[in-house]
């Protein structure tokens, strides 16, 4: 498949909302019969249950940036050739709004699908960004990934 | 040196960047040690707490440069 | 997560083109955290290299439609609770037309992929649905899905 | 009962639907020799064919009625 290199696509943190439809029109080329994309969205009930008013998510944008584009870069040729373009957004963000948004296109699904969830998995294991919870009952805390705090280097 | 506080280590600090001043020979362990000493808070932090060094994760024992932006990272939460 | 079941969400054999914003949409709700989104494309060669310069589709809709309802339940549950929509087209469809999509929500991100990923291997294996290769040569060929034609019942 | 024709069937049989008329106590197997019979092109492609009646596969021994809708399938090809 040509054009397998993230240069040109999508790559970025951004404070304003994240079109999804734009990743996925950027991916696109006539080469690839398959799209995955993924969407992580603000819910209402935190994994301990508690009712969820919003998240604020904050990055380190020198660092966050370049470790996005490798793992795009990792995620374009490690299960085949795909086309990766990944957003991330930070500020305030309310229920229902997407925190983040992958699209992989490939000629074949499999490697699609492979390509797009180990985006989002190193991208919450590997980027410096951070979330903030607010709680309907006024309250608030910073909650780490799993895999987000692996032995110092 | 700068140094970049994030998250909780930047509400506990109180600031998001700060301007240090250490002796030559400072490694990020004793960039460390100065700032729990000023923010005793961050003491139960420093197991998980990791330092870039101009955007590269760096062991705390790596030597520092005057020059130097050394970010201070809690856990991360991005996804 | 409420409302996980396929009642109400698209699940349909459609002969005009597939709107993915609208799947996408009619899954999510403020318990789901994660949206994982398939779009099977046709694409500019076949997989023997073949100049392709559309597909044609066909159905037989009165037993597609049930096993796609199948698939889509079955996903719902199988791997924590999920809502599922997908859509398939059938008749001519040019280069860079969408043939089917499949879109997921769950609370968690490997629900959702596990569900998007069984929904289409799923109907690929056991959905009544025919594909013709037309090449940019003029030829054509009906062309079979791996694991298409298991031993007959 | 009337039988139905998909993708390559369809093209050999030159026909989508088609009624045939068969004795009483016919199996899915015997329809599909008649079909045979009509259009030896078919015999090449029976060891991938699937018969289905009324929407559900069945195996070849089933004994079919008057007013079954038998499909026949070739491999399928969606996604």
């Amino acid at each position: 498949m040509e054009g397998a290199s993230a240069v040109g696509l999508p790559c970025d943190i951004v404070a304003s909302p994240i079109e999804l439809e734009r990743l996925i029109a950027a991916v696109r080329t006539d080469a690839c019969g398959a799209v995955v994309a993924f969407l992580g969205v603000v819910r209402e009930f935190a994994d301990d249950d508690r009712a969820v008013d919003g998240l604020s998510y904050e990055a380190y944008p020198e660092m966050a940036l370049p470790e996005l584009q490798a793992i795009a870069a990792e995620a374009s040729q490690r299960f085949g050739e795909a086309r990766v373009a990944v957003v991330h957004r930070t500020g305030a963000l309310a229920l229902g709004d997407a925190s983040v948004a992958v699209a992989v296109a490939s000629k074949h699904r499999a490697v699609a699908f492979d390509a797009c969830e180990y985006v989002i998995d190193e991208l919450k294991r590997r980027v410096p960004i951070w979330k903030k919870e607010h709680y309907r009952d006024g309250e608030a805390s910073w909650r780490a990934n799993a895999g987000g705090s692996p032995a110092r280097a | 040196m700068t140094v970049l506080a994030f998250a909780r280590i930047r509400e506990v600090i109180g600031a998001s960047s700060a301007t240090l001043e250490l002796p030559e020979g400072a490694t990020a362990a004793s960039l460390w040690r100065e700032l729990a000493e000023r923010h005793p808070e961050l003491v139960p932090l420093e197991s998980s707490t990791r330092l870039a060094r101009n955007g590269a994760l760096v062991e705390r024992g790596a030597v520092l440069s005057d020059g130097d932006e050394i970010g201070v990272m809690p856990p991360f939460g991005g996804g």
